[in-house]
């Protein structure tokens, strides 16, 4: 039977330890808020009609949707930072460059500032280590 | 009556049913993953070792629920599921055909234990759930087994805990127990390992936590269930907390397992994976010659 | 920082909301009913009862979900939600305005205590919700609060026990003191009091049994929660069920409460209705005047 | 933290005495299961539209669901306890009668054998006494 709760995380804490890693939007509340009107842009990219009428006059289609200019042109610029920066998440973001007929590895490579070469070259060789990755305050 | 009999656990990367549809599973790149996975193709055929059901636990990857409904667990009752069009329309495999009857048994069992589950009687499933399946069962017009989906939300924050998890897997357990059919269950945790793919981090790999990960996942599962997430995200990635989702798999076995096998591959594409077969110790079957495969990355120098 | 001040039961019986729209509220068989909320309506229009946000705890009877999603608890986070079509046209009421921050704010740190709560960003809100805010706020333009929709599945068996939601409601108001903002919240256990609503023993009411819980509910809710189903379903017909969510309302009060006002009234419609204002003692007001009042069926002849 | 159940209810027993109740049909999975297309139907009835194509031509639009036949007379006579006992519950065929915009009160009663006024009277009396109604088997 469950009982009330004895111990409880700090909610607080919690969320303040997730903005505390390098290169990294972690998806809490704050940022699905944000993204609302963008994941679900991205999400409406899963039929095949919309799909194509996307592509055939994006701005057109990207004005049916309650999102900023700002982040119209993070879609049109295909610049995956920018859009995870307006509350955009990979896995809705997904329905986008699936739309482009691009990999997963594109699209993280993408957001690495390093060439596509590059990035499949560095994940060939075990990927990129977590040292000094971990923590923005503590530095290891 | 019916038994969780095995545990698997498996990555399900899009990119691993892209090698298999374009005739790439054999090339330098992929074939050291699908030899790997050979293995465990040739046991799991094996009618011993086929599975009646699986529960397979894998995070829907905002395909079946957008921003308006994100359920922590679900689970599929439906007679079957199709796969979703993510983008570049439905992967070409079969429908996944469920099973209502264990379905909403395990439902029922688990509401009765406290799990606030969400019953679903339509829905798509996505790569997190039909990868597994095509890893282990290749191009089959149907698939050999029924399935079990069941969702766990690891994307919009907070997902559940480990512990959580790990009680549901216990659950899990105590409800296929408590079935009268005589049915071969498994359950599949799928997902992970060590993965970022977002951001100036993206290709984060960390093969000593996701190696301690497996031994600890094997041997001391109770401790490894109260690791915070925040460990996770440091550790092994934005997405390497889909990692939680193996600690289902692992709870609904006994204390003692047997690790039949266990493949640990760097990179398939930007993930490190890893694919696992456990059994309860007193009902485990001869482990797999090899027992266990490193390779990628930087095995491949040793 | 934000506090439950109060917790209040209500009915949530459509018939109330036609009564209303009808101009029936002052007639002979409803005049009674309306009598009893008026001392609530009096109070809760004082500036210090009105609370600026309500977790209004109700069961979704078949309208924002039907058969193919059931999630045991979700959790309104939209800006607002709209009154269902359940078949006669939406009820003519305003929109209810939600607390986007302090709702995520809740479903955060519930999901952090364990409970797999059902996100949802877009929901219809039906007769369980609107009801109540007929009930305590008569006909305005606008509701004069924000409101947190909270819907349990109560319908589709097993709904949780009632000992899980107790539990959830003392989340709940660890949720609500560790939100920053100065808020006078309020929590509301609708549904119930002894219904049933279906087949030969359709009509079923019982007093006893209901003036028992609402007692219990007051001075013995630990005890009170470990009441299994079946004991509801017996004894308060199989709508009766729906007493387990005023649990949630008052698992978010602590073990010592006071009733300000206690309404029991037999029948409204096919219910025993019941209205209870609760506050935590120590920081509880004045009980209203007459603190307790029993109106209807059997009551009518003493 | 959550930690591993240690008493479980028995689903068996759970199920079982559910059964036990007099006059009721409690809605566990096995009803859910049998009424889906029954109970998905009434909900299709939140939609106006829907509404006046059903009521226009009740066996038409029934035609489109698969539901049995029996079922189908089921509501057709608007028999709320047949269409219980083929899946229903109350809270989807709500939408039934409130599409022909009858009352809960009149649905519960006409499953009562009981005529309107007199269900009507019972209630007003303080309604139906749970006596000798709890249990089948115990009789109590
Ligand atoms: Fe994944
Ligand atoms: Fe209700």
């Amino acid at each position: 039977m469950t009982e009330k709760k004895k111990e409880r995380i700090n909610i607080h804490e919690y969320l303040a330890e997730m903005e505390d890693i390098p290169g990294t939007r972690v998806f809490t509340a704050q940022r699905a808020r944000k993204g609302y009107h963008l994941n679900q842009f991205a999400m409406s990219l899963m039929k095949a009609e919309n799909r194509e009428r996307f592509l055939a006059d994006e701005k057109a289609y990207l004005d049916e949707w309650d999102i900023s200019e700002e982040a119209k042109k993070a879609v049109m610029d295909r610049d995956y930072n920018a859009m995870i920066d307006h509350g955009g998440n990979i896995y809705y973001l997904a329905k986008l460059f699936s739309t482009d007929k691009k990999s997963f590895q594109f699209a993280a490579g993408s957001m690495t500032g390093m060439s596509q070469e590059d990035y499949a070259k560095m994940m060939l060789e075990g990927g990129r280590s977590p040292e000094g990755q971990r923590s923005i305050k503590g530095k290891y | 009556m019916a038994r969780v009999t095995t545990g698997i656990t498996s990555s399900h990367i899009p990119a691993l049913g892209a090698a298999v549809e374009t005739g790439k599973s054999q090339d330098d790149y992929w074939g050291p993953v699908f030899k790997g996975y050979q293995a465990i193709r040739d046991w799991i055929a094996k009618p011993e070792n086929m599975p009646d059901v699986v529960v397979l636990v894998y995070n829907d990857h905002a395909s079946a629920f957008d921003q308006n409904i994100i359920p922590t667990f679900a689970i599929g009752c439906a007679e079957k599921f199709k796969p979703a069009d993510e983008g570049w329309g439905p992967r070409p495999v079969p429908d996944v055909v469920g099973h209502p009857d264990l379905a909403w048994h395990i439902a029922q069992s688990l509401i009765l234990d406290d799990f606030d589950m969400c019953i679903m009687n339509e829905m798509d499933v996505d790569h997190g759930c039909t990868i597994p399946l095509t890893m282990m069962f290749g191009e089959p017009e149907q698939w050999p087994c029924k399935v079990i989906p069941l969702p766990v939300n690891v994307v919009t924050y907070p997902p559940p805990s480990g512990a959580r998890c790990y009680a549901l897997g216990d659950s899990i357990r105590a409800a296929v127990e408590s079935f009268p059919e005589d049915l071969n269950v498994h359950v599949w945790g799928t997902g992970g390992m060590s993965h970022q793919l977002q951001g100036p981090r993206a290709g984060l790999i960390n093969k000593e936590f996701d190696l301690d990960f497996i031994d600890q996942l094997i041997n001391d599962p109770e401790a490894l269930s109260k690791k915070p997430h925040i460990d996770y995200l440091r550790e092994a990635g934005s997405e390497g907390i889909e990692l939680v989702m193996w600690l289902i798999m692992r709870g609904a076995l006994p204390e003692k397992v047997r690790d039949l096998y266990n493949f640990y591959h760097i990179p398939a594409s930007n993930t490190a994976l890893g694919a696992l077969i456990l059994q309860p110790e007193e009902t485990a079957g001869e482990p797999l010659e090899p027992r266990r495969v490193l390779s990628g990355g930087t095995f491949a120098k040793a």
